[in-house]
């Protein structure tokens, strides 16, 4: 059953029908690895959530809102209904789905949620997406309505889409009535209604989830209330899920396929080479494949680049003991942005699976945060304008160097902190290990050096680039480096709200580059507290006019590849799926199609 | 179609086994073509035991080889015949060879331990001819041959030793085993190539005397290549001597020792020190080397090193034949008429082939015992002894045993047990004994690369112990080391002027010029060219070589010289160079030697003062002439006895005591005395008491036994 | 007349001019040796190409290697006068080869040179001293050989930035065991070789012995050991860009140039595998057959 | 015997004590440390700091390298930090597979290897010893990657035969089971071993060849085929047994690029995951047991050596 993976059967059309076993192959070095749904710091990578979703129903998630087009956070795959706003926005009331049990048939109640917050609030040390501020701390109460209502009392008013995009949808419901014991048999109890008791039983839970051998037979796991449940769950991080046959959520969450199977790989090469031969259903190519897609649409496979919800970008280190008074130039970023060919870049280096990146909101796809200024380009590809921006600044080319001629503060001069003759010279420190990146920094010093700016790549692999990328300031030894870029798999993949808060504001963790900017930091406050829409696009139209960072070419989650004879496939940005929305069909004439992938696809998980 | 060369030979000589006849054979490499043998003839009749002498290279080897077509690869026969029984071998089949070897014709190399394969076991190997040669026979019956083969070539416990692997062995024991194999199925003709000279002597006394004996019971011809003329004195029926790829004369054993006719022959014999007129006398020596195969030589191939050579003799190539009529002395015994046939002149012959054909042009006249002839030079008179320049005390030398990599430290091997003795100066202190006696080591304690475990060195009456860094690097230059190999002393990457001038280097002695001046001097003195400088080791022959050890070992002018074994490497004509340019230099620059050698002769020849070793002790030292002639300790006489003396008429003489058995293992040296298991005078006392040191025969010649030899005899035969 | 050889006088040696022709210099016979080897030769005239190629090549066909061009990306070969087509970045691939031959070689003789120099140091250091100098020096290379050459590069892979400075150390780090176990071996067995006892007879100390003795004398078997350092170095270089470790753009080599071309192995752009790919095996076999016939020239036996 | 082996036991914990302290260092001088890679871009200063507090990055490099030793006394690995499981666990999982593919493929290799060396060594010279040694390096010259590409391109996807993804059971059976899936990892990695073995088995039964055991051998009449198998094979086979034990780390390399290539789930594979996620505890019991590996190997070679060579076993 290996040679060929040749699909009889078109993209359109065909009879649906149950059953069927499908692969899916997770992307190099993605291997599921955690199944609690409270993920400690390292765990909480998008498979492993995704993952837990289709297990443990989400409260809320970024979901595809199908009428409306664009992204929501509840639908029928979340357990909670729209969430309430009161008291000027400083109180939120959450309702739950009715008739949700677990499946030990026990209903799935607002306890299960507080039991959550409980664990959480005693233990947010241990959970990977916790920062300072947010949640649980913005969170003064906790208050259970009724089995199917919670409230939280907020410490200040917050924007409501951007508390439930970012903060709500962290939410978990846990099986409080299984989970809650301290010790392995000891007895189940309200032991998370106290610190120390809480501390106890999210010790027992993780010690549990530490074992990923153990996944498949711990019985602690087999309480579940999403569509699916495990049925397997390898070292090598493949997972295996089935229908949960006691789901009890909405009728259109059911699964129609048997079995769905998560395969991990090492390499993306690995990985094509296991597709060609029909090993995976749904997989991914890389984007130097881009150009063959025509084979593969011929062998029956349909491309689909899969966009993330993400912004990528070259960090500016504007405290760089050499290239900060540099960086802070607008007119230089400004400059350095026309010499970013992202369109060339990503046609020909990402061959079409990149989109250009044009400010700090996602363009693609299209969202209420995206305003219609938000989608021009602002700094097209332009060596002439670039030059004729650093030569107005008193920039001149000698030997290959732009070199400032006119130094001063003036509006025609170089800047502040800019000498006489000091160098347009800067270095770059980029992430190793992919070609396209490679290449995209061999594009963008070969363009930048038309306009006399000197730039070295220093290639280093990803965990050196993020350990040596640190917020410093410009005396810290460590702050000698002036960009850095860790975005070939996209910078940052946005929570639903795209705000900018951890990447943009003064002092924000993740503001490597020590971007600052009072008017940015008021903007950014206003998106998270303010109830204004407009205020999210005063923030994206203000930053991609700023140039905090340097835009690059966006790359696509992955360039996923499905059979054609699989469907119900909404590849979500936030790159969670949704299996049980998959089904196979086959051919309008009751040729064997979907029965004979199932019974072969089950042959060959033998 | 061989069958037709069967009738050669005469009707009244049987005929012969072997019949070599015009042999060429020549090695072929990349860059050279050696005309290794060049028109080889040899008679061999069944039963005959036919020696194989000559110098290095002269081809002895190839003869040999070429027999059972076992020539190095590029070797290849290029004209002539080997009949064996008929058979032509030399343009035999591979299936015949394979069918005559080790099966009709069986081999025995030179080097017991690289010539046995070494993963095998011995009965594997011994019975491997019988598996091959004799159809039907089992393997079981074919060990069972192979076991009794063994016994019958004297291996102790041969049904334990067929399970061993050769490395168990010791040399002589592999040599037997080697034996064994050659003869498991009882071959017609059995060659030997230099069976022996791996071997000490009295090992090798052992295995000449069971070839011997076996040959005879089995009925078998030989063919025994050595260049050790004592062996051949004793051992053959008749000679070839052999020159540059030709045989320059073949006779009968007695014959060619009694009268050489050959001047190649008579100068090998003159050479020999045994021969030397006297102690302290220069000795006889054939200059230059043999020539280099690669080119036939026009005419004689010895004129060029030839006292005797004439115009003829560089023109015309002399051949092999019988007493030519114009050379012919009247009244010789052999008489042989001038016109004589080979079938004429058999009657007078008992031994076929045994008549005297020699290739020279100007043979040596009948009747003059050589050593009458030779003109005497003056004997360089040795310096009188002075004060004592070398003592050592007690001096002890343990090495640990490391066995395999499997093995613990398994205790000591004592190399040197306790010796005391001094050496004057201006004398030559000569140190025999068997091998791994420790000889070596006694000198290389002397000459301070080794410290001993216990005892002191005092030279000059300084103990060396309690010398100072710097003091022990001055005091280097005082004591040099002359090695055995100097092809291997000699870093082969530096030209000869940077080997002799580099002990000056390390000793800062003098500038570059003063350096150069003083090696262009020694160079001098020992005979070479100056232009040697340039050149590198390898570009030299192998007395030359040693002659720039010596050279290399004087350049400090040291005071005493140590010799380990300088000329057992060489061949008798160049040994001979080398013992008189030592003794010259000795003479000229007053110097001492502690010369360390196995060969009595060489030792007889050149010592004031001889010590004999045996396991670590010194058992006896004295005079030279007094423990030659009447040597005190059982050990010494039997060492004298077993030497193979060059000259058949002392081999037939049955009054030698010649030693048995095997030397035991330093690592478990006897109790007691260390001679006693091989002593024929041992007793219980020897077992439990070392013997101490006393002096019967007058003070300066003292011997370490219970039981020392009171009767002296007359005369030494070495 | 008829006394036998007189002999008092100092034997001048007759024998030299045989003894001289009887075996030919050391270099003479290696040269002979070496042209007389099929294998070898091939070897030379592939290196001898691929240096034409690599520093000619680019006076005579001139392209350009720095500024990229993604208007003539990916070129099949013969289009626009592009013999081998273009790269993803459109750098012309003949005149790229050409300017990464000359990084692969130079990275590769000089991390071969400096392994072999530092290795034939250490090794004859540690084997001439012996003792518990050599055990601990010897412990200390066992300890590096127990770790996978593509383990450690894998971990410094993960650590360095690549230069090409940084890569001919690395790739030294690894590579100066062999010689360094090699030498030691030789250093064991010439430290008894009696013209060392001779030196030390006469006061020579250890230095004198390791660097006029014991190197000169390994020299063979560190010249042969050289050429199979050089090729293995030029391997290695090809590892480190399969692990994502080469030196950074515009430079190139060919391990980065193949690695990069593996990228489109799918797309069916050989061009851009097999010319590179094909490059190494050449220059690495090149040097192999070279060392092999040296090898032969010098006897030294295969044995590590 | 016990003596040997006790030293060679104590000189064993020397090496792995230093192959403990450079990986150990060298695994230090990742800046940063692991915890940025752990924790991603998203991971805040905090977490950073907790992450590097529990795994005691925060000490002295001596102190947390005395720690990682004591915990090793109690067989403790560590766990991973990427794969949520122990280090010993994975490795117990992996070693054996990565030993399958090794066993395997050296395996092919000389019984490749043996024969090819022996033809060449006695048509020494002539032109198929040219071509098949040519071929040898040309083998030896290909990068392992390179080799492993064209293997995929002409056997998975030009003349698709064998599936260019080995399998991915649980167990060896499970290996075993789906053959066609080893084939190409193993003829891949074998191809490299071939060349290297070949060459070594030319020049030791060409050394052999030159013994004088081979001229008594012929002495006695044996056939040159005879003497071939009899004498010159076994003797030529002692080296290149012992070679096996040497060349472990170099297997080792060429599995680890096999391994990754096809995606075949052995040690090397999740070494080379572990470094691209700076699984620290993952990268060093990987490095210690490839370390032990390689010491158990060399020791089993020596007692091999032993075995074999009669010279060597006598004495002990
Ligand atoms: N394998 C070989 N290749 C080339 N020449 C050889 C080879 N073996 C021997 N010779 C040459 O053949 C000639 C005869 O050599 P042979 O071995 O027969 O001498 P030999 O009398 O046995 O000497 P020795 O006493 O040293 O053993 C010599 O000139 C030697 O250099
Ligand atoms: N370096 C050493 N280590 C261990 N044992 C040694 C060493 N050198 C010599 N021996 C042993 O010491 C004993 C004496 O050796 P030595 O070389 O002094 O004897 P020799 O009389 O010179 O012998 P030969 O005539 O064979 O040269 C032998 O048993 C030898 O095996
Ligand atoms: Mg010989
Ligand atoms: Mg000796």
């Amino acid at each position: 059953t290996r040679e060929g993976g040749r699909v009889d059967m078109g993209p359109t059309g065909g009879v649906p029908v149950e059953g069927g076993t499908a692969t899916m192959a997770l992307p190099p070095n993605a291997t599921p690895n955690w199944i609690f749904p409270i993920g400690p710091p390292g765990y909480g990578a998008s498979y492993n959530a995704g993952i837990q979703f289709l297990m443990f129903m989400p409260v809320y998630d970024a979901v595809l809102d199908k009428d409306k087009g664009g992204l929501t956070t509840h639908g029928p795959s979340t357990l909670g209904l729209k969430p309430k706003y009161s008291d000027g926005n400083k109180t939120v009331t959450v309702p739950l789905r009715k008739g949700v049990k677990w499946s030990d048939g026990k209903p799935v109640t607002a306890r299960d949620l507080e039991f959550w917050f409980n664990l959480l609030k005693a233990n947010k040390a241990n959970w990977g997406s916790y920062s300072v501020g947010t949640m649980p701390d913005n969170v003064k109460r906790f208050e259970t309505l009724d089995d199917h209502t919670v409230r939280l009392r907020l410490t200040r008013a917050y924007n409501p889409d951007w508390f439930t995009a970012n903060q709500l949808t962290l939410m978990r419901a846990l099986p409080q009535h299984a989970w809650g014991a301290r010790t392995d048999g000891g007895p189940i109890g309200d032991f998370d209604r106290t610190k120390k008791g809480a501390k106890a039983v999210f010790a027992r839970l993780t010690q549990h989830a530490k074992s990923l051998g153990s996944y498949g037979s711990d019985p602690l796991w087999r309480t579940v209330n999403g569509p699916w449940k495990l049925a397997g769950w390898r070292d090598s991080g493949q997972v295996t899920i089935v229908p949960n046959e006691k789901f009890t959520g909405p009728k259109s969450q059911r699964p129609h396929l048997d079995k769905v199977v998560f395969k991990p790989f090492t390499t993306a090469d690995s990985e094509y080479n296991v597709l060609r031969s029909g090993g995976v259903d749904y997989g991914y190519i890389p984007p130097s494949v881009m150009a063959q897609k025509g084979k593969f649409e011929d062998k029956g496979y349909r491309v689909d680049p899969w966009e993330g919800w993400a912004a990528t970008y070259i960090v500016y280190n504007f405290n760089s003991t050499h290239a900060g008074p540099l960086m802070r130039q607008l007119y230089i970023r400004r400059a350095m942005q026309h010499l970013v060919d992202q369109k060339a870049m990503s046609d020909v280096i990402w061959q079409g699976s990149a989109t250009p990146t044009l400010g700090p909101v996602p363009v693609t796809p299209k969202s209420q945060y995206l305003s219609r200024a938000m989608e021009r380009d602002r700094y097209p590809f332009s060596v002439d304008k670039a030059k004729s921006l650093l030569k107005a600044h008193g920039w001149e080319t000698k030997g290959g160097t732009a070199r400032c001629v006119r130094p001063g503060t003036g509006a025609d001069e170089c800047g502040k902190g800019i000498e006489r003759d000091d160098p347009l010279e800067l270095t770059l420190l980029s992430q190793s290990g992919s070609t396209e990146t490679t290449n995209m920094m061999q594009e963008l010093k070969s363009s930048l050096s038309k306009a006399g700016i000197d730039l070295t790549v220093r290639q280093q692999p990803l965990n050196s680039v993020l350990g040596n990328s640190i917020p410093c300031t410009a005396k810290d030894p460590g702050c000698d480096w002036d960009m850095s870029f860790f975005g070939t798999a996209g910078s940052w993949y946005y929570p639903l709200n795209p705000s900018g808060e951890q990447l943009f504001s003064t002092g924000a963790s993740a503001n490597f580059g020590n971007f600052s900017d009072k008017k940015a930091d008021r903007i950014i406050r206003a998106v998270q507290y303010s109830p204004d829409m407009k205020a999210v696009h005063a923030y994206g139209e203000y930053l991609a006019d700023q140039l905090p960072v340097m835009w690059m070419p966006n790359p696509a989650y992955q360039v996923s590849v499905i059979r054609n004879d699989l469907r119900g496939i909404e590849q979500n940005p936030t790159v969670t799926f949704a299996p049980q929305d998959w089904y196979y069909v086959k051919k309008d004439q009751g040729g064997a199609g979907s029965e004979k992938t199932g019974s072969e696809k089950k042959g060959a998980e033998k | 179609m061989t069958e037709l060369q069967l009738s050669d030979a005469g009707p009244g000589t049987p005929a012969p086994l072997l019949s070599i006849d015009d042999l060429h054979v020549d090695i072929a490499s990349r860059e050279r073509t050696v005309h290794a043998l060049d028109g080889i003839s040899l008679d061999l009749a069944p039963g005959e035991a036919l020696g194989v002498v000559g110098e290095s290279g002269c081809g002895k080897t190839m003869t040999a080889l070429s027999v059972l077509g076992l020539l190095p690869p590029g070797g290849a026969v290029t004209g002539g015949r080997i009949l064996f029984d008929g058979q032509d071998l030399a343009a035999a089949s591979a299936p015949t060879l394979q069918d005559v070897r080790g099966n009709t014709v069986g081999m025995v190399f030179q080097d017991p331990l690289t010539s046995l394969n070494p993963t095998m076991t011995i009965g594997a190997q011994v019975a491997e001819p019988l598996l091959l040669h004799r159809e039907g026979i089992g393997r079981k019956e074919a060990w069972a041959r192979a076991e009794e083969m063994l016994r019958l070539v004297g291996m102790p416990q041969p049904s334990e030793r067929m399970k061993a692997y050769p490395h168990q062995l010791s040399g002589g024991m592999r040599q037997r085993v080697a034996i064994a194999m050659a003869l498991v199925c009882e071959p017609k003709l059995l060659i030997a190539d230099e069976p022996t000279t791996a071997l000490d002597v009295t090992t090798q006394h052992q295995i000449l005397e069971l070839i011997d004996n076996l040959r005879r019971t089995l009925g078998m011809a030989m063919i025994l290549v050595t260049h050790d003329l004592g062996v051949i004195a004793n051992r053959v029926d008749r000679v070839a001597v052999m020159y540059a790829g030709k045989v320059a004369e073949q006779a009968d054993v007695r014959d060619l020792f009694a009268r050489p006719r050959h001047r190649y022959t008579e100068a090998l014999f003159a050479a020999l020190p045994e021969r030397a007129a006297e102690r302290g006398t220069e000795l006889h020596t054939i200059p230059g080397l043999p020539p280099s195969l690669t080119v036939r030589p026009t005419g004689c191939r010895f004129a060029p090193r030839c006292l005797f050579a004439t115009e003829e003799c560089r023109e015309r190539e002399p051949e092999l034949g019988p007493e030519l009529a114009q050379e012919l002395v009247p009244g010789s015994e052999a008489s042989p008429g001038s016109e004589t046939s080979l079938e004429s002149e058999a009657p007078a012959h008992e031994l076929v082939g045994a008549e005297h054909r020699f290739a020279c042009f100007h043979p040596v006249p009948h009747g003059d015992a050589p050593e009458a002839q030779v003109v005497t030079p003056p004997p360089a008179t040795a310096t009188e002894p002075g004060e004592v320049l070398l003592e050592l005390d007690a001096l002890v030398k343990e090495f640990p045993l490391t066995g395999g990599p499997f093995a613990r430290r398994r205790g000591t091997v004592s190399a040197v047990g306790g010796v005391s003795l001094t050496v004057r100066r201006g004398e030559t202190f000569g140190m025999v004994g068997e091998s791994g006696c420790g000889k070596t080591t006694l000198g290389r304690i002397v000459a301070g690369l080794e410290e001993p475990t216990a005892g002191t060195v005092r030279f000059d009456g300084r103990d060396l112990a309690g010398l100072s860094r710097t003091e022990r690097r001055a005091h280097r230059r005082r004591i040099q080391l002359m090695f055995q190999d100097s092809t291997a002393a000699m870093d082969p990457r530096m030209r000869v002027g940077e080997i002799l001038r580099e002990p000056l280097v390390i000793q800062g002695v003098g500038t570059r010029a003063d350096q150069e001046r003083l090696t262009a001097g020694l160079l001098d003195a020992v005979g070479l060219p100056r232009g040697a400088v340039h050149r590198y080791p390898h570009e030299f022959s192998g007395g030359q070589r040693q002659r720039l050890g010596l050279a290399r070992a004087l350049t400090l002018s040291p005071d005493l010289v140590v010799a380990d074994e300088p000329v057992s490497a060489l061949d008798v004509s160049v040994q001979a160079q080398i013992l008189n340019l030592m003794r010259e230099l000795q003479h000229d620059r007053g110097l001492t030697y502690l010369f360390i050698s196995h060969d009595l002769a060489v030792i007889r020849h050149l010592a004031d003062t001889v010590g004999v070793m045996y396991l670590g002790k010194l058992v006896e030292t004295g005079p030279a002439e007094q423990v030659y002639a009447a040597p005190l300790h059982p050990y010494t006489r039997g060492l004298l006895d077993t030497v193979n003396v060059p000259d058949p008429a002392v081999a037939a003489a049955g009054d030698r005591e010649p030693l048995h058995g095997e030397t035991p293992s330093a690592a478990k040296p006897p109790s007691g005395c260390r001679f006693r298991t091989r002593c024929p005078l041992a007793q219980d006392v020897c077992a439990t008491t070392e013997p101490p040191v006393s002096t019967p025969n007058g003070a300066g010649h003292q011997v370490a036994c219970h039981f020392p030899l009171a009767a002296p005899r007359l005369a030494s035969r070495v | 007349m008829t006394s036998a050889a007189s002999t008092t006088a100092p034997v001048t040696a007759p024998g030299h001019e045989e003894a001289a022709q009887a075996t030919p210099s050391l270099a003479r016979r290696t040269l002979q040796v070496f042209t007389g080897n099929k294998l070898a030769l091939t070897g030379v005239v592939l290196l001898v190409l691929l240096l034409l190629f690599s520093y000619l090549g680019p006076l005579l066909y001139d392209t350009e290697q720095t500024h990229t061009d993604l208007s003539q990306a990916n070129l099949s070969p013969g289009t626009d006068g592009h013999l081998l087509g273009t790269t993803d970045l459109g750098y012309d691939m003949v005149g790229r080869l050409m300017v990464a031959g000359q990084t692969s070689l130079e990275i590769g003789l000089a991390a071969g040179l400096l392994a072999t120099l530092f290795g034939t140091v250490y090794g004859a250091v540690s084997g001439y001293f012996g003792g518990w100098v050599d055990a601990a020096m010897m412990r200390i290379t066992d300890a590096a050989l127990a770790i996978p050459a593509m383990f450690l590069l894998v971990v410094v892979a993960a650590i360095i930035t690549p230069t090409k400075g940084v890569l001919i150390l690395i790739i030294a780090a690894v590579a100066w065991l062999s010689p360094a176990r090699l030498v030691r071996g030789e250093a064991l067995s010439l430290r008894n070789r009696e013209y060392v006892q001779a030196m030390r007879m006469m006061g020579g100390g250890g230095a004198r012995a390791v660097f006029k003795h014991i190197v000169p004398n390994a020299i063979g078997t560190v010249i042969v050991n050289c050429t199979f350092q050089i090729a293995d170095a030029i391997l290695y270089v090809s590892y480190l860009a399969f692990l994502g470790l080469s030196i950074p753009p515009p430079s190139a080599d060919w391990g980065s140039m193949l690695s990069a071309g593996i990228t489109y192995t799918q797309n069916g752009y050989w061009w851009l595998i097999f010319p590179p790919g094909i490059a190494i095996v050449l220059v690495v076999a090149a040097f192999n057959f070279i060392g092999d016939g040296l090898r032969d020239a010098f006897e030294v036996r295969l044995r590590k | 015997m016990t003596g040997f082996l006790v030293k060679r036991f104590l000189q064993a914990l020397v090496v792995l004590f230093l192959v403990s302290i450079i990986v150990f260092v060298l695994l230090h001088m990742l800046p940063g440390g692991p915890a940025r890679a752990i924790l991603g871009p998203k991971g805040t200063p905090q977490q950073i700091t907790d992450f590097n507090h529990q795994q005691g990055y925060d000490r002295s490099l001596p102190t947390q390298y005395f720690m990682y030793v004591k915990r090793l006394f109690t067989g403790d690995l560590g766990d991973s930090y990427k794969l949520n499981s122990p280090v010993f666990e994975l490795l117990k999982q992996r070693l054996p597979k990565t030993l399958l593919l090794t066993v395997l493929s050296t395996a092919l290799a000389v019984v490749i290897a043996i024969p090819l060396g022996l033809l060449q060594a006695v048509r020494r010279g002539k032109a198929s010893d040219y071509a098949l040694t040519g071929l040898a390096f040309l083998l030896y010259a290909t990068p392992v990657f390179f080799l492993g590409l064209i293997m995929i391109i002409l056997f998975a996807q030009v003349i698709p035969i064998f599936p260019a993804e080995a399998p991915q059971g649980e167990s060896i059976g499970e290996l075993l089971k789906d053959f066609s899936g080893l084939v190409l990892p193993v003829v891949t990695m074998a191809f490299g071993i071939v060349a290297m073995f070949s060459r070594y088995m030319r020049s030791a039964v060409l050394d052999n060849l030159t013994e004088e055991y081979v001229r008594t051998a012929m002495a006695k009449g044996q056939s040159s085929r005879r003497i071939m198998v009899r004498h010159v094979l076994r003797n030529a086979l002692i080296p290149l047994a012992t070679l096996l034990g040497l060349y472990l780390p170099t297997l080792f390399s060429g599995a680890l690029v096999v391994e990754s290539m096809f995606n075949y789930p052995g040690m090397g594979l999740l070494f080379w995951n572990a470094a691209q996620g700076s699984d620290f505890p993952v990268l060093l019991g990987v490095t210690l047991v490839v370390g032990i590996a390689t010491v158990v190997g060399s020791l089993l070679t020596d007692i091999l050596y032993a075995v074999l060579d009669p010279r060597i076993r006598s004495v002990a």
